[in-house]
């Protein structure tokens, strides 16, 4: 069967590709017809693309490569402020035909700086592992969120404000798309499989001549790229950004993300993700039981499927489910 | 250098608690190799039981006192080694065999559990709660420097429990068997360790810690909520960290560095609105020098 | 406990139809309300306070019989004191449930994420609590019942300076809190002004529990007085540390400090300190103690802090808006609203400037004995 | 006599005190097929550590095609051409067979990250080359039927032989296999030494050996190098080697033991 998740390089992987421009084009035409869905709906869509794109781009990262990394709020809140800032200052100069120019050169100077700042995360990785890996990634992302707290520059604690609405389901989609064909299909690649035997066997790897602080370090900057890609659309969704949606808190979101998909299977991580995203939402009508049905579920996935929700049966034959 | 000395003890007081609660932490990570992401909730559980329990008793012992404070920390404590162990039986013992990742996220549910519980408002409520005051304190003058008794009671209680902990480690038999599951614990329960028992015991013990932290936290900050955990805890974990984890001396020592950084870098005028990254920041550091910590061993992975 | 994946498909596809199924409710015979408040999370103090208040509110509103013969509906959503959260709250409160006006929120950051979302929607939003300048900036459709922290922090300048004639103040900043931040800044602004010296700026972060290693800086400048713009759940911890380590200047902040919590919690370290509120009970008007009483009353003896009666005013305001704009449609109600001239709140007679901003007078209150006493009204 | 392929010279190295491998100099020149015995903990593994670049030598140099190696990495090493197996099998577990072998020939493509994610012509291409080739050298082994299992699900003779096939999917010149007759029976070890011996006429590539079965080191090795205490203690041919009393006084009542701690 031709597919991006197939690990085979045996068949047409032409395939990958075509899937997508399929995405893009599903995302772009579903987007034209957002005016009419209810806004509450059309919000909570977008939030699904954006963890999708969190969620598999630290993946990469996690799940691929793993690497535990704790930081991706971090990455997500230094692309979302780049891309803001930019957006906010050139805004005005630019007549609205340009506009969406605007926003993708937002989107990729946020993605640029936080893979940018990915860079100087992976570094300390070729040193540490596990817990310590870990440790170090939430002290990046906290260290973030306390200089952007402190610069007035990007209103500071009282948070940023009047970022031009741009994102639409077109746009999030259309790079929810794009971030998964980047993994997926890197990933699927005699140069990818060195990601997983990195993190399979450090040692094995780096003795068949794979370079893991390399591997590593990649993962970090496409990962955190992705991230700050996604803190773009976050930015220009939201309109508003405050320090204090950063947190680590919103990280261990994302990791619960990718832990319940089950590390380094995409389709999985990405249908945790919109379920994840969903859920609070769907919980909404609990009123004040919400949260405390949301942590019982995660004990229960947990527990009921601890390699991941849609491992068995779905690696092969996922593509039915994007 | 006056100043000096205030923000020395200031800090070794606080570090004190840090290290209290870090040693809960790395006890558990040392039998189970995981980070008990609840430990922080059961410290704030450890601070409500004594506020339940301290105006329970007050019509048999006074409070504040010696006495009343020892019967109230002693009763929470027990309280809290049973919901520690009531946890590990209920979601963590299912998940002993399977990935550690999968049973640090059921640390965060369980986190998250307790949190939003507590924050009900059929349970405690979201609100700040005053905390009774359990020992008399006074102020002792050193010169111009000003030591609470609460500052002196913390450093204290946190001696005694290291060198307490110590003993029941290196010195009795149920530490040796907490070693032994430590190392193997597959071969631990081939040399007859009862497994189950002396993980049920471990939680129970760091438990018991978390709730003797949370009612020095509670003294030291009498405004209880069910959040309260949540700061310390994220302190203590990096001191754990910082100190090497799975290792004793390194949870106290990283709790009293962690302390003292922060209490001289929130000092500095300009410098204290960092104060949080400026810890990160030179945790990361140490960490690139030290990559298993301060007194952790770097285990060198046999080829 | 055995969950397969295909229970859990059905339980998002479940979810997914739950979530295109659903139409606007309310009109007819009620006017539907929404809230959104931190009732949850890191915030959820100050979130459950304003809520019970408005509660309160609506539930006095409703007894009287509504507004043009309809009753309200108050629909309450949690944000769980988290970014993101509001956006979509607002979203679901306007596009789903259909609401006529939004009250919320506590904190200035989550009403300026979800303020654009009514702005878009013509939908007005009455904040009640938060005090930067920036969140009725926004657009002409949203209000605020409090004053702003220009105001406040002026106000407090000028009390440093005239009553307390201290020339020497420490500024100890809630980093995290746009609130505290703001106040601080016009503080500094004013009391400079004013011939004052700034001796010692330190920050903390909201939630900290040991305040010491700031404090003894603080000390060690040796000021007149403390500038601590901050909520009471600091405040009062701030209070006792700064009396362990023997720093007996007064300290002084803003509405943030009232609550009986302040006083339970800082038992006799905050006596003698001072902060500046909307209103002062000992000395206060009928409306007040009727306020004071029935809130007791409705919830088991809980004496109202700030936010609660904030959070009264808000709901009170947006009926006194809708009876004189004799509809629920938005742009009537908000013309309504920012004709307001006169409205006598809890917190005091206010009007609404051509910022959409509340212009109401300050008290300035010491607690003594353990309650709150009136020290002077200070005028806008 | 050409330049040798790995030069020895000298090559030390200590642990804090414990001297592991200490002046250990040795040639192995190419398509040579070397042994190196020696009793438990004689510093035979370590040896291999220090030529595959895992640890730096305290002292003396090693020389690698005329190279010093001096501060190389092994995925450095690998491009070389130094190949090597484990002796606790260390294979990427969650990979099937197949990708364990394809993970190994990427130090050869013109990889990359560009190449992989535009998924040219080129890319398709350079994919089925190395699809070929995996599979060609899957088949040489007999493993190409298993190629779709994960490989941690293979029995141990099969796990051996997959490590074998990824280390020669690397192109080396010289193939390290430590211990590889470890836990084999009889008829395995017979069947393992005609393998070797196969390898290196196949591939024409260097072999160096590490292993505590005599009967395997003897049959198939051209020259024997004797470590004790980490130092050399003799070097010859089989024969020779097996009338050294040296050797025979070293090995007096350890022979046979397949843990080298």
């Amino acid at each position: 069967m031709p597919s991006l998740f197939n690990s085979q390089p045996s068949t047409a992987l032409g395939g990958a590709k075509r899937w997508l421009v399929a995405g893009i084009l599903l995302a772009v035409v579903v987007s034209l017809f957002s005016a009419q869905f209810n806004r509450y709906y059309l919000g909570i869509a977008i939030d699904c693309g954006i963890s999708i794109i969190l969620a598999v781009s630290l993946n990469l990262i996690n799940g691929h490569t793993g690497q535990f990394s704790l930081g991706h709020a971090g990455f997500m809140a230094v692309g979302g402020y780049s891309a803001a800032k930019l957006s906010l200052v050139c805004s005005p100069m630019v007549p609205d035909s340009l506009k969406p120019l605007l926003f993708l050169a937002a989107l990729v100077l946020g993605g640029c700086v936080a893979a940018l700042i990915g860079l100087g995360v992976g570094i300390p990785s070729l040193r540490l592992k596990g817990d310590y890996l870990a440790i170090v990634t939430l002290g990046f992302g906290e260290i973030i969120r306390v200089v952007v707290q402190n610069m007035d520059s990007v209103g500071a604690a009282s948070g940023l404000k009047g970022i031009p609405k741009y994102t639409t389901l077109g746009w999030t989609f259309a790079l929810a798309a794009i971030t998964i064909y980047v993994v997926a299909t890197l990933v699927n690649s005699t140069y990818g499989r060195g990601f997983i035997a990195v993190n399979d066997d450090e040692v094995a790897a780096s003795s068949m001549g794979i370079n893991p602080v390399r591997y590593k370090v990649t993962a970090f900057v496409i990962g955190a790229f992705f991230a700050g890609v996604a803190g773009g659309l976050y930015a220009h969704h939201k309109q508003f950004l405050s320090p204090t949606g950063f947190d680590f808190l919103k990280s261990i979101d994302i990791v619960v993300m990718v832990i319940l998909g089950g590390m380094g299977r995409t389709v999985g991580v990405i249908i945790a993700a919109i379920v994840l995203t969903l859920l609070p939402e769907v919980l909404r009508q609990f009123a004040d039981y919400r949260m405390i049905i949301y942590s019982l579920i995660i004990i229960g996935l947990m527990m009921a499927r601890p390699q991941g929700l849609f491992t068995t049966g779905w690696k092969k034959k996922g593509v039915a489910a994007v | 250098m006056e100043w000096f000395f205030q923000q020395l003890i200031n800090g070794l007081a606080l570090g004190s608690i840090y290290a209290l609660i870090a040693l809960g932490y790395t006890m558990v990570y040392g039998v189970l190799r995981f980070i008990n992401f609840a430990h922080s909730d059961v410290l704030m559980l450890g601070a409500y039981a004594a506020f339940f329990i301290a105006p329970a008793i007050q019509p048999l012992v006074p409070l504040p006192s010696l006495t009343g404070a020892l019967l109230v920390t002693l009763f929470s404590a027990l309280i809290c080694a049973g919901i520690g162990i009531l946890i590990e039986f209920l979601a963590y013992r299912p998940l002993r065999t399977r990935p550690k990742l999968t049973v640090l996220i059921t640390a965060i549910g369980v986190s998250l559990f307790i949190e939003f519980t507590c924050q009900h408002k059929a349970v405690f409520g979201a609100d700040t709660k005053p905390f009774p005051t359990l020992l008399p304190s006074t102020d002792f003058h050193l010169g111009s420097l000003l030591v609470s008794s609460n500052d002196l009671v913390v450093m204290f209680v946190t001696v005694l429990l290291l060198v307490g902990l110590w003993f029941v480690v290196q010195k009795t038999k149920v530490g040796t068997a907490m070693r032994a599951v430590s190392f193997n614990q597959q071969a631990a329960a081939l040399m007859g360790v009862n497994i189950n028992r002396i993980i049920s015991f471990t939680f129970g013990l760091g438990s018991a810690l978390a709730a003797v932290a949370g009612i020095l936290y509670a003294m030291k900050a009498p405004g209880i909520e069910p959040l309260m955990g949540v700061q310390p805890g994220i302190r203590a974990f990096i001191a754990a960290v910082l100190g090497g984890i799975g290792n004793l001396p390194g949870a106290a020592l990283g709790g009293l560095l962690l302390g003292l950084l922060e209490t001289f870098v929130g000092g500095i005028s300009g410098l204290s609105s960092y104060r949080d990254g400026i810890a990160f920041a030179i945790l990361i550091l140490i960490l690139l020098f030290k990559p298993a910590g301060l007194l952790g061993k770097s285990s060198v992975e046999k080829v | 406990m055995l969950i397969r994946w295909q229970y859990v498909a059905l339980l998002v596809g479940g979810g997914l139809l739950g979530l295109t199924g659903c139409g606007k409710s309310g009109g007819g015979d009620t006017i539907l309300v929404g809230e959104f408040a931190s009732l949850t999370g890191k915030e959820a103090t100050f979130g459950t306070s304003s809520h019970e208040g408005t509660l309160l509110a609506i539930e006095e509103l409703n007894a009287a019989g509504g507004v043009m013969g309809k009753k309200f509906e108050l629909k309450t959503e949690d944000d769980q004191s988290k970014a993101g959260e509001p956006a979509n709250v607002v979203n679901k409160l306007i596009s789903k449930d259909g609401v006529i006006a939004v009250l919320g929120e506590v904190a200035s950051s989550r009403s300026l994420e979800a303020a654009p979302i009514c702005q878009q929607n013509g939908i007005p939003m009455i904040s009640p609590a938060s005090t930067n300048p920036k969140v009725t900036e926004t657009g002409d459709y949203i209000f605020r019942v409090c004053f702003i922290d220009p105001f406040q922090g002026t106000v407090m300048a000028n009390f440093a300076t005239k009553t307390l004639k201290a020339t020497k103040v420490a500024v100890f900043t809630d980093v995290k809190s746009d609130y505290s931040k703001g106040l601080a800044k016009f503080f500094k602004e004013g009391f400079t002004k004013a011939g004052g010296q700034i001796v010692s700026e330190l920050d903390f972060n909201g939630g900290d529990k040991d305040f010491k290693g700031q404090l003894t800086a603080i000390k060690t400048a040796a000021p007149d007085a403390v500038f601590v713009p901050g909520y009471y759940t600091d405040v009062a911890l701030i209070c006792i540390q700064a009396k362990q380590l023997g720093l007996n200047v007064p300290l002084f902040g803003g509405d943030g400090w009232e609550s009986d919590t302040l006083v339970k919690i800082g038992g006799d370290a905050v006596e003698g300190h001072y902060f500046s509120t909307h209103y002062a009970s000992d000395a206060a008007s009928p409306k007040v103690t009727a306020f004071v009483e029935a809130y007791k009353k409705r919830y088991n003896g809980k004496v109202p802090d700030a936010m609660a009666a904030l959070g009264y005013d808000s709901a009170k305001f947006l009926a006194d808006g809708i009876s004189r704009a004799g509809s629920t449609d938005g742009a009537k109600l908000r013309d309504a609203l920012a004709a307001t001239k006169e409205f006598d709140a809890v917190t005091g007679k206010m009007a609404i400037n051509a910022q959409r901003d509340a212009v109401k007078a300050a008290v300035i209150l010491q607690v003594k004995g353990g309650a709150f006493k009136f020290v002077e009204t200070v005028a806008p | 006599m050409s330049q040798p392929l790995l030069q020895l010279d000298q090559a030390t190295i200590r642990f804090g005190g414990l001297t592991a491998v200490g002046d250990l100099s040795l040639d192995v020149h190419a398509n040579e097929l070397v042994g190196l015995i020696g009793p438990n903990g004689a510093g035979k593994t370590t040896a291999f550590n220090l030529i595959t670049g895992v640890y730096q030598t305290t002292a003396g140099t090693i020389h690698f095609g005329g190279r010093n190696i001096r501060g190389m990495k092994p995925h450095d090493l690998t491009k070389l051409g130094i190949a090597r197996t484990f002796q606790n099998i260390r294979l990427f577990s969650s990979l099937s067979v197949f990708d364990n072998v394809r993970a190994a020939t990427q130090l050869h493509r013109a990889h990359g990250i560009r190449n992989a994610l535009w998924r040219g012509i080129g890319f398709h291409r350079a994919e089925k080359e190395v699809e070929t080739q995996v599979l060609e050298l899957l088949d040489i082994f007999d493993l190409g039927r298993l190629r779709d299992e994960e490989a941690k699900s293979l029995p141990y003779g099969d796990q051996r032989r997959l490590e074998i096939v990824r280390a020669l999917a690397t192109k080396p010149k010289l193939l390290l296999l430590d211990e590889p007759a470890a836990g084999m029976n009889p008829t395995e070890k017979e069947a393992l030494m005609k393998l070797i011996k196969f390898i290196q006429t196949k591939f024409q590539i260097a072999i160096m050996l590490v292993e505590h079965d005599m009967k395997v080191v003897m049959g198939i090795c051209e020259k024997i190098a004797v470590l004790e205490y980490g130092r050399k203690i003799a070097e010859g041919t089989p024969v020779e080697i097996q009338k050294d009393p040296k050797v025979i006084a070293a090995y007096l009542g350890t022979e046979g033991e397949d843990d080298d701690a």
